[in-house]
Protein backbone atom coordinates (compact mmCIF):
# COMPACT_ATOMS: atom_id res chain seq x y z
CA UNK A 1 0.00 0.00 0.00
CA UNK A 2 3.10 2.19 0.43
CA UNK A 3 5.32 0.13 -1.76
CA UNK A 4 6.07 3.27 -3.26
CA UNK A 5 7.41 4.56 -0.35
CA UNK A 6 11.27 4.61 0.33
CA UNK A 7 11.83 5.00 4.48
CA UNK A 8 15.43 6.57 5.51
CA UNK A 9 17.38 4.06 7.70
CA UNK A 10 21.03 5.58 8.70
CA UNK A 11 22.96 3.30 11.28
CA UNK A 12 25.61 5.83 12.36
CA UNK A 13 28.39 7.08 14.76
CA UNK A 14 27.82 10.55 13.93
CA UNK A 15 25.37 12.57 16.39
CA UNK A 16 22.46 13.55 14.43
CA UNK A 17 20.05 16.64 14.51
CA UNK A 18 16.71 15.49 15.17
CA UNK A 19 15.25 18.87 13.88
CA UNK A 20 16.60 18.81 10.68
CA UNK A 21 15.40 14.77 10.08
CA UNK A 22 11.98 16.04 11.66
CA UNK A 23 12.09 18.86 8.83
CA UNK A 24 13.19 16.56 6.36
CA UNK A 25 10.45 14.66 6.34
CA UNK A 26 7.79 17.36 6.32
CA UNK A 27 9.14 20.11 4.71
CA UNK A 28 7.51 21.33 1.45
CA UNK A 29 4.62 18.45 1.96
CA UNK A 30 0.87 19.34 2.38
CA UNK A 31 -0.60 15.42 2.52
CA UNK A 32 0.86 14.94 6.09
CA UNK A 33 -1.25 15.60 9.09
CA UNK A 34 1.20 14.43 11.53
CA UNK A 35 4.41 13.91 12.73
CA UNK A 36 5.67 11.68 15.59
CA UNK A 37 8.97 11.84 16.57
CA UNK A 38 10.41 9.76 19.61
CA UNK A 39 14.05 10.43 20.71
CA UNK A 40 15.67 7.75 22.59
CA UNK A 41 18.18 9.48 25.20
CA UNK A 42 21.74 8.45 26.98
CA UNK A 43 20.43 9.01 30.82
CA UNK A 44 22.81 9.75 33.01
CA UNK A 45 22.85 8.70 37.17
CA UNK A 46 25.25 5.61 37.68
CA UNK A 47 25.70 5.79 33.72
CA UNK A 48 28.62 7.62 32.67
CA UNK A 49 28.59 6.64 29.27
CA UNK A 50 27.61 3.63 26.52
CA UNK A 51 29.12 1.94 24.02
CA UNK A 52 26.40 0.29 21.93
CA UNK A 53 27.77 -2.46 19.48
CA UNK A 54 25.88 -3.86 16.08
CA UNK A 55 25.87 -6.48 13.90
CA UNK A 56 26.73 -4.79 10.94
CA UNK A 57 24.61 -6.41 7.57
CA UNK A 58 22.04 -7.90 9.95
CA UNK A 59 21.39 -4.55 11.64
CA UNK A 60 20.25 -2.95 7.94
CA UNK A 61 18.34 -5.88 7.11
CA UNK A 62 16.34 -6.21 10.42
CA UNK A 63 15.15 -2.08 10.81
CA UNK A 64 14.53 -2.12 7.11
CA UNK A 65 12.13 -5.68 7.93
CA UNK A 66 10.18 -3.78 10.68
CA UNK A 67 10.31 -0.29 8.34
CA UNK A 68 8.41 -2.75 5.70
CA UNK A 69 6.06 -3.95 8.73
CA UNK A 70 5.26 -0.70 9.70
CA UNK A 71 4.46 0.69 6.06
CA UNK A 72 2.38 -1.97 5.08
CA UNK A 73 0.13 -1.90 8.39
CA UNK A 74 -0.42 2.15 8.83
CA UNK A 75 -0.46 4.58 5.79
CA UNK A 76 2.23 6.48 6.07
CA UNK A 77 3.74 9.33 3.82
CA UNK A 78 7.05 9.61 5.51
CA UNK A 79 9.34 7.32 7.83
CA UNK A 80 13.23 7.78 9.05
CA UNK A 81 14.92 5.79 11.45
CA UNK A 82 18.15 6.36 12.84
CA UNK A 83 20.08 4.40 14.91
CA UNK A 84 23.36 5.31 16.27
CA UNK A 85 26.66 2.87 16.97
CA UNK A 86 30.33 3.39 19.29
CA UNK A 87 30.57 5.51 22.73
CA UNK A 88 27.46 7.76 23.74
CA UNK A 89 27.36 9.90 27.04
CA UNK A 90 24.60 10.98 28.94
CA UNK A 91 22.11 13.36 27.66
CA UNK A 92 23.11 12.40 23.63
CA UNK A 93 19.95 10.68 21.49
CA UNK A 94 20.62 6.64 20.72
CA UNK A 95 17.65 6.49 18.76
CA UNK A 96 15.11 8.20 16.56
CA UNK A 97 12.38 7.21 15.03
CA UNK A 98 10.04 10.14 13.07
CA UNK A 99 7.09 8.74 11.10
CA UNK A 100 4.42 11.35 9.27
CA UNK A 101 0.62 10.42 8.11
CA UNK A 102 -1.90 12.20 6.90
CA UNK A 103 -4.17 10.78 10.63
CA UNK A 104 -2.38 11.22 13.87
CA UNK A 105 -3.40 7.48 15.37
CA UNK A 106 -0.80 6.19 12.74
CA UNK A 107 2.23 8.57 13.13
CA UNK A 108 1.64 7.30 16.89
CA UNK A 109 1.58 3.73 16.63
CA UNK A 110 3.98 3.30 13.64
CA UNK A 111 6.84 5.14 15.92
CA UNK A 112 5.87 2.77 19.16
CA UNK A 113 5.39 -0.22 16.83
CA UNK A 114 9.10 0.60 15.41
CA UNK A 115 10.35 1.82 18.71
CA UNK A 116 9.13 -1.64 20.55
CA UNK A 117 10.27 -3.64 17.58
CA UNK A 118 13.94 -2.51 17.34
CA UNK A 119 14.02 -2.78 21.21
CA UNK A 120 13.64 -6.49 21.28
CA UNK A 121 14.69 -7.56 17.85
CA UNK A 122 17.50 -4.79 16.45
CA UNK A 123 21.01 -6.72 16.48
CA UNK A 124 22.38 -3.85 18.90
CA UNK A 125 24.40 -4.15 22.14
CA UNK A 126 24.76 -1.73 24.90
CA UNK A 127 27.95 -1.78 27.05
CA UNK A 128 27.80 0.87 29.92
CA UNK A 129 30.88 2.40 31.96
CA UNK A 130 29.76 3.55 35.42
CA UNK A 131 32.18 4.54 38.25
CA UNK A 132 32.47 0.50 39.25
CA UNK A 133 33.91 -0.49 35.72
CA UNK A 134 32.05 -1.58 32.67
CA UNK A 135 29.50 -3.94 32.43
CA UNK A 136 27.18 -5.10 29.34
CA UNK A 137 23.36 -4.08 29.93
CA UNK A 138 20.64 -6.90 30.37
CA UNK A 139 17.95 -7.18 28.35
CA UNK A 140 14.48 -6.07 29.41
CA UNK A 141 11.72 -9.07 29.52
CA UNK A 142 9.19 -6.31 29.30
CA UNK A 143 11.05 -5.29 26.00
CA UNK A 144 10.05 -8.76 24.33
CA UNK A 145 6.53 -7.97 25.85
CA UNK A 146 6.11 -4.28 24.35
CA UNK A 147 7.10 -6.18 21.27
CA UNK A 148 4.82 -9.26 21.42
CA UNK A 149 1.48 -7.16 21.83
CA UNK A 150 1.72 -6.07 18.60
CA UNK A 151 1.49 -9.71 16.88
CA UNK A 152 -1.73 -10.72 18.65
CA UNK A 153 -3.52 -7.81 16.27
CA UNK A 154 -1.76 -8.29 13.08
CA UNK A 155 -0.85 -11.26 10.45
CA UNK A 156 1.28 -10.45 7.72
CA UNK A 157 -0.65 -10.05 4.30
CA UNK B 1 30.37 -21.54 6.84
CA UNK B 2 31.35 -18.37 8.70
CA UNK B 3 30.45 -17.95 12.47
CA UNK B 4 30.04 -14.14 14.22
CA UNK B 5 30.24 -13.30 17.92
CA UNK B 6 28.91 -10.27 19.38
CA UNK B 7 28.65 -8.32 22.63
CA UNK B 8 29.68 -10.78 25.72
CA UNK B 9 29.42 -14.12 23.39
CA UNK B 10 32.54 -12.13 21.59
CA UNK B 11 34.63 -11.31 24.78
CA UNK B 12 33.89 -14.57 25.92
CA UNK B 13 35.47 -16.40 22.86
CA UNK B 14 37.91 -14.06 22.61
CA UNK B 15 37.08 -13.43 18.61
CA UNK B 16 34.72 -11.68 16.61
CA UNK B 17 34.29 -14.42 13.59
CA UNK B 18 35.92 -17.43 12.41
CA UNK B 19 34.71 -19.86 9.83
CA UNK B 20 34.46 -23.75 10.65
CA UNK B 21 33.56 -26.74 8.99
CA UNK B 22 30.94 -28.68 11.26
CA UNK B 23 30.22 -32.63 10.40
CA UNK B 24 27.53 -33.67 8.57
CA UNK B 25 25.60 -34.74 11.92
CA UNK B 26 26.15 -31.28 13.48
CA UNK B 27 22.07 -30.44 11.62
CA UNK B 28 20.76 -27.24 13.73
CA UNK B 29 21.89 -24.31 15.89
CA UNK B 30 21.63 -26.55 18.56
CA UNK B 31 23.67 -28.79 17.17
CA UNK B 32 25.72 -26.13 16.27
CA UNK B 33 26.47 -25.02 20.15
CA UNK B 34 27.26 -28.53 21.12
CA UNK B 35 29.59 -28.86 18.45
CA UNK B 36 31.06 -25.37 19.62
CA UNK B 37 30.81 -26.02 23.44
CA UNK B 38 33.44 -29.32 23.00
CA UNK B 39 36.51 -27.24 21.55
CA UNK B 40 37.48 -25.36 24.47
CA UNK B 41 36.74 -23.54 27.79
CA UNK B 42 35.92 -19.90 26.10
CA UNK B 43 33.27 -21.69 23.89
CA UNK B 44 31.67 -23.74 26.92
CA UNK B 45 31.77 -20.40 28.97
CA UNK B 46 30.19 -18.43 26.07
CA UNK B 47 27.42 -21.14 25.74
CA UNK B 48 26.85 -22.17 29.48
CA UNK B 49 23.27 -20.84 29.78
CA UNK B 50 22.16 -21.51 26.24
CA UNK B 51 18.69 -20.77 26.60
CA UNK B 52 20.12 -17.02 26.99
CA UNK B 53 21.72 -17.16 23.79
CA UNK B 54 19.93 -15.92 20.36
CA UNK B 55 21.04 -16.94 16.55
CA UNK B 56 20.60 -15.93 13.21
CA UNK B 57 21.35 -17.39 10.01
CA UNK B 58 22.21 -15.14 6.88
CA UNK B 59 20.92 -12.10 9.00
CA UNK B 60 17.82 -13.66 9.96
CA UNK B 61 16.91 -14.26 13.85
CA UNK B 62 16.33 -18.31 14.25
CA UNK B 63 15.30 -20.76 16.85
CA UNK B 64 17.69 -23.15 18.01
CA UNK B 65 15.90 -26.40 15.92
CA UNK B 66 16.87 -24.32 12.82
CA UNK B 67 18.53 -26.45 10.28
CA UNK B 68 22.07 -24.98 9.10
CA UNK B 69 22.00 -26.70 5.70
CA UNK B 70 23.37 -24.10 3.05
CA UNK B 71 23.90 -21.37 5.99
CA UNK B 72 26.85 -18.54 4.80
CA UNK B 73 26.89 -16.91 7.92
CA UNK B 74 25.84 -17.83 11.45
CA UNK B 75 25.81 -15.56 14.37
CA UNK B 76 25.58 -16.27 18.36
CA UNK B 77 24.77 -13.19 20.62
CA UNK B 78 23.26 -12.01 23.53
CA UNK B 79 19.84 -10.72 23.73
CA UNK B 80 19.31 -7.17 22.21
CA UNK B 81 19.69 -3.83 23.83
CA UNK B 82 19.61 -1.57 21.64
CA UNK B 83 16.68 1.28 21.08
CA UNK C 1 3.85 12.46 41.72
CA UNK C 2 4.72 15.52 39.11
CA UNK C 3 3.49 18.23 40.96
CA UNK C 4 6.92 19.70 40.86
CA UNK C 5 6.91 19.55 37.47
CA UNK C 6 4.94 23.47 35.16
CA UNK C 7 4.12 22.15 31.91
CA UNK C 8 5.10 24.93 29.22
CA UNK C 9 1.38 25.58 27.44
CA UNK C 10 0.90 28.46 24.82
CA UNK C 11 -2.01 29.14 22.91
CA UNK C 12 -0.54 31.74 20.51
CA UNK C 13 -1.20 33.48 16.73
CA UNK C 14 2.64 32.64 15.65
CA UNK C 15 3.73 29.41 13.66
CA UNK C 16 6.40 27.94 16.13
CA UNK C 17 9.78 26.23 16.09
CA UNK C 18 9.13 22.81 16.93
CA UNK C 19 12.97 21.48 17.03
CA UNK C 20 13.57 24.64 19.33
CA UNK C 21 10.56 23.57 21.77
CA UNK C 22 12.35 19.82 21.68
CA UNK C 23 15.14 21.20 22.50
CA UNK C 24 14.17 23.39 25.70
CA UNK C 25 12.94 20.22 27.29
CA UNK C 26 15.84 17.85 27.17
CA UNK C 27 18.80 20.41 26.85
CA UNK C 28 21.38 20.48 29.95
CA UNK C 29 19.17 17.12 31.24
CA UNK C 30 20.41 13.34 31.66
CA UNK C 31 16.93 12.48 33.26
CA UNK C 32 15.45 11.85 30.25
CA UNK C 33 15.29 8.39 28.43
CA UNK C 34 12.74 9.16 25.79
CA UNK C 35 11.29 12.41 24.03
CA UNK C 36 8.11 11.95 21.80
CA UNK C 37 7.13 15.16 19.90
CA UNK C 38 3.54 15.08 17.78
CA UNK C 39 2.71 18.18 15.35
CA UNK C 40 -0.42 18.44 14.08
CA UNK C 41 -0.02 19.97 10.43
CA UNK C 42 -2.41 21.76 8.01
CA UNK C 43 -3.14 19.56 4.97
CA UNK C 44 -3.46 20.94 1.68
CA UNK C 45 -5.77 19.51 -1.17
CA UNK C 46 -9.11 21.19 -1.12
CA UNK C 47 -8.27 23.37 2.07
CA UNK C 48 -6.59 26.14 1.01
CA UNK C 49 -6.45 27.71 4.46
CA UNK C 50 -7.55 27.05 8.23
CA UNK C 51 -8.52 29.93 10.56
CA UNK C 52 -8.97 28.12 14.12
CA UNK C 53 -11.01 29.86 16.09
CA UNK C 54 -10.95 30.00 20.48
CA UNK C 55 -12.70 30.24 23.68
CA UNK C 56 -9.93 32.79 25.62
CA UNK C 57 -9.87 31.52 29.40
CA UNK C 58 -11.64 28.20 28.45
CA UNK C 59 -8.75 26.66 26.42
CA UNK C 60 -6.08 27.32 28.42
CA UNK C 61 -7.98 25.91 31.40
CA UNK C 62 -9.03 22.66 29.62
CA UNK C 63 -5.69 22.35 28.15
CA UNK C 64 -4.11 22.83 31.70
CA UNK C 65 -5.95 20.21 33.14
CA UNK C 66 -5.11 17.69 30.77
CA UNK C 67 -1.50 18.50 31.47
CA UNK C 68 -2.29 18.28 35.04
CA UNK C 69 -4.08 14.37 34.04
CA UNK C 70 -0.74 13.19 32.22
CA UNK C 71 1.09 14.53 34.57
CA UNK C 72 -0.79 12.71 37.85
CA UNK C 73 -0.79 9.52 35.36
CA UNK C 74 2.60 9.30 33.54
CA UNK C 75 5.94 9.96 35.09
CA UNK C 76 6.98 12.70 32.90
CA UNK C 77 9.86 14.75 33.23
CA UNK C 78 8.78 17.92 30.88
CA UNK C 79 5.76 18.24 29.04
CA UNK C 80 5.03 21.43 26.37
CA UNK C 81 1.44 22.02 24.37
CA UNK C 82 1.19 25.09 21.72
CA UNK C 83 -1.67 25.29 20.05
CA UNK C 84 -2.08 27.82 17.13
CA UNK C 85 -5.02 30.03 16.56
CA UNK C 86 -5.63 32.37 13.37
CA UNK C 87 -5.10 31.61 9.79
CA UNK C 88 -2.92 28.69 9.15
CA UNK C 89 -1.98 27.92 5.49
CA UNK C 90 -1.50 23.80 4.61
CA UNK C 91 2.00 23.04 5.80
CA UNK C 92 2.22 24.94 8.62
CA UNK C 93 1.94 23.33 12.03
CA UNK C 94 -1.12 23.67 14.14
CA UNK C 95 -0.57 21.98 17.21
CA UNK C 96 2.94 20.54 18.81
CA UNK C 97 2.74 18.10 21.99
CA UNK C 98 6.10 17.36 23.25
CA UNK C 99 6.42 14.81 26.41
CA UNK C 100 10.01 13.18 27.97
CA UNK C 101 10.36 10.83 30.40
CA UNK C 102 12.89 7.91 31.56
CA UNK C 103 10.73 5.55 29.75
CA UNK C 104 9.53 5.30 26.36
CA UNK C 105 5.92 4.03 26.63
CA UNK C 106 5.19 6.68 29.19
CA UNK C 107 6.06 9.96 26.97
CA UNK C 108 4.38 8.16 24.17
CA UNK C 109 1.17 7.23 26.02
CA UNK C 110 0.81 10.56 27.59
CA UNK C 111 1.48 12.11 24.25
CA UNK C 112 -1.32 10.14 22.57
CA UNK C 113 -3.36 10.48 25.54
CA UNK C 114 -3.06 14.49 25.23
CA UNK C 115 -3.67 14.80 21.58
CA UNK C 116 -6.63 12.54 21.70
CA UNK C 117 -8.17 14.62 24.35
CA UNK C 118 -7.34 17.99 22.97
CA UNK C 119 -9.08 16.88 19.72
CA UNK C 120 -12.10 16.23 21.88
CA UNK C 121 -12.17 18.63 24.24
CA UNK C 122 -10.31 21.47 24.10
CA UNK C 123 -12.09 24.74 23.33
CA UNK C 124 -11.25 25.17 19.05
CA UNK C 125 -12.74 24.99 15.80
CA UNK C 126 -11.27 25.44 12.43
CA UNK C 127 -12.88 27.59 9.86
CA UNK C 128 -11.97 26.10 6.33
CA UNK C 129 -11.36 28.06 2.85
CA UNK C 130 -11.67 25.89 -0.32
CA UNK C 131 -12.33 27.19 -3.38
CA UNK C 132 -15.56 26.61 -3.21
CA UNK C 133 -16.48 29.25 -0.46
CA UNK C 134 -15.47 28.66 3.36
CA UNK C 135 -17.36 26.33 6.16
CA UNK C 136 -16.73 25.38 9.51
CA UNK C 137 -15.25 21.69 9.84
CA UNK C 138 -17.67 19.17 11.30
CA UNK C 139 -16.43 16.87 14.20
CA UNK C 140 -15.67 13.84 13.49
CA UNK C 141 -17.12 11.18 16.03
CA UNK C 142 -13.99 9.10 16.07
CA UNK C 143 -12.57 11.53 18.14
CA UNK C 144 -15.12 11.09 20.63
CA UNK C 145 -14.01 7.67 20.75
CA UNK C 146 -10.05 7.76 20.90
CA UNK C 147 -10.44 10.21 23.91
CA UNK C 148 -12.98 7.90 25.61
CA UNK C 149 -10.78 4.83 25.24
CA UNK C 150 -8.38 7.08 27.86
CA UNK C 151 -11.35 6.82 30.71
CA UNK C 152 -11.68 3.07 30.75
CA UNK C 153 -8.77 2.37 32.48
CA UNK C 154 -8.14 5.55 34.23
CA UNK C 155 -9.80 6.61 37.70
CA UNK C 156 -8.86 10.44 39.18
CA UNK C 157 -6.82 9.45 42.22
CA UNK D 1 -24.83 36.26 33.55
CA UNK D 2 -22.71 36.79 30.75
CA UNK D 3 -22.85 34.59 27.91
CA UNK D 4 -20.45 33.54 25.17
CA UNK D 5 -21.29 32.31 21.94
CA UNK D 6 -18.56 30.76 19.39
CA UNK D 7 -17.64 29.65 15.94
CA UNK D 8 -20.79 28.77 13.75
CA UNK D 9 -23.01 29.35 17.22
CA UNK D 10 -21.97 32.68 17.84
CA UNK D 11 -22.37 33.75 13.67
CA UNK D 12 -25.69 32.52 13.68
CA UNK D 13 -26.83 34.59 16.52
CA UNK D 14 -24.82 37.25 15.24
CA UNK D 15 -22.96 38.08 18.26
CA UNK D 16 -19.95 36.89 20.35
CA UNK D 17 -21.29 37.64 24.01
CA UNK D 18 -23.88 39.45 26.03
CA UNK D 19 -25.30 39.57 29.59
CA UNK D 20 -28.68 38.04 30.50
CA UNK D 21 -30.94 37.88 33.26
CA UNK D 22 -33.17 35.07 32.45
CA UNK D 23 -36.31 34.40 35.07
CA UNK D 24 -36.04 32.33 38.06
CA UNK D 25 -37.80 29.14 36.58
CA UNK D 26 -34.87 28.96 33.91
CA UNK D 27 -32.67 26.25 36.01
CA UNK D 28 -30.42 24.32 33.39
CA UNK D 29 -28.39 24.72 30.72
CA UNK D 30 -31.91 23.35 28.51
CA UNK D 31 -33.91 25.11 29.93
CA UNK D 32 -31.14 28.32 29.28
CA UNK D 33 -31.19 26.90 25.72
CA UNK D 34 -35.06 27.23 25.32
CA UNK D 35 -35.33 30.41 27.05
CA UNK D 36 -33.10 31.58 24.28
CA UNK D 37 -34.49 30.39 21.32
CA UNK D 38 -37.81 32.40 22.28
CA UNK D 39 -36.12 35.65 22.05
CA UNK D 40 -35.80 35.30 18.30
CA UNK D 41 -34.95 33.36 15.07
CA UNK D 42 -31.54 34.00 15.10
CA UNK D 43 -31.19 32.15 18.11
CA UNK D 44 -33.86 29.38 17.21
CA UNK D 45 -31.62 28.86 13.94
CA UNK D 46 -28.32 28.38 16.43
CA UNK D 47 -30.17 26.38 18.72
CA UNK D 48 -32.22 24.25 16.29
CA UNK D 49 -30.79 20.58 16.85
CA UNK D 50 -29.77 21.50 20.40
CA UNK D 51 -28.31 18.01 21.24
CA UNK D 52 -25.25 19.29 18.97
CA UNK D 53 -24.72 22.64 21.33
CA UNK D 54 -21.82 22.22 23.80
CA UNK D 55 -21.76 23.95 26.57
CA UNK D 56 -19.12 25.48 29.28
CA UNK D 57 -20.18 27.12 32.91
CA UNK D 58 -17.38 29.16 34.17
CA UNK D 59 -14.95 27.61 31.51
CA UNK D 60 -15.67 23.66 32.19
CA UNK D 61 -17.79 21.76 30.27
CA UNK D 62 -21.20 20.51 31.39
CA UNK D 63 -23.99 18.70 30.35
CA UNK D 64 -27.81 20.10 29.61
CA UNK D 65 -29.13 19.18 32.56
CA UNK D 66 -26.26 20.97 34.64
CA UNK D 67 -27.96 24.06 37.02
CA UNK D 68 -26.70 27.56 36.22
CA UNK D 69 -27.20 28.97 39.19
CA UNK D 70 -24.34 30.77 40.31
CA UNK D 71 -22.73 30.99 37.00
CA UNK D 72 -20.87 33.93 36.34
CA UNK D 73 -20.61 32.89 32.60
CA UNK D 74 -22.59 30.57 30.22
CA UNK D 75 -20.71 29.57 26.38
CA UNK D 76 -22.22 28.09 23.45
CA UNK D 77 -20.49 27.00 20.55
CA UNK D 78 -20.12 23.27 18.56
CA UNK D 79 -18.47 20.30 18.64
CA UNK D 80 -14.75 21.24 18.94
CA UNK D 81 -12.44 20.52 16.20
CA UNK D 82 -8.70 21.43 17.33
CA UNK D 83 -6.08 19.87 17.54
Amino acid sequence: MNSTLTPTIRIQAADFDTAAEIAALSRGRTDIGAVVSFSGICRGGETQALTLEHYPGMAEAEIGRHAEQALSRWPLTGLTIIHRVGRIVPGEAIVLVVTASAHRQAAFHAAEFLMDYLKANAPFWKHEETAQGTTWVEAQERDDDAAARWSKTWHAP
Amino acid sequence: MKLKYFAWVRERIGKAEETVEPPAEVATVADLIAWLTQRGDEYAHAFDKPKVIRAAIDHTHVQANAAIAGAREVAFFPPMTGG
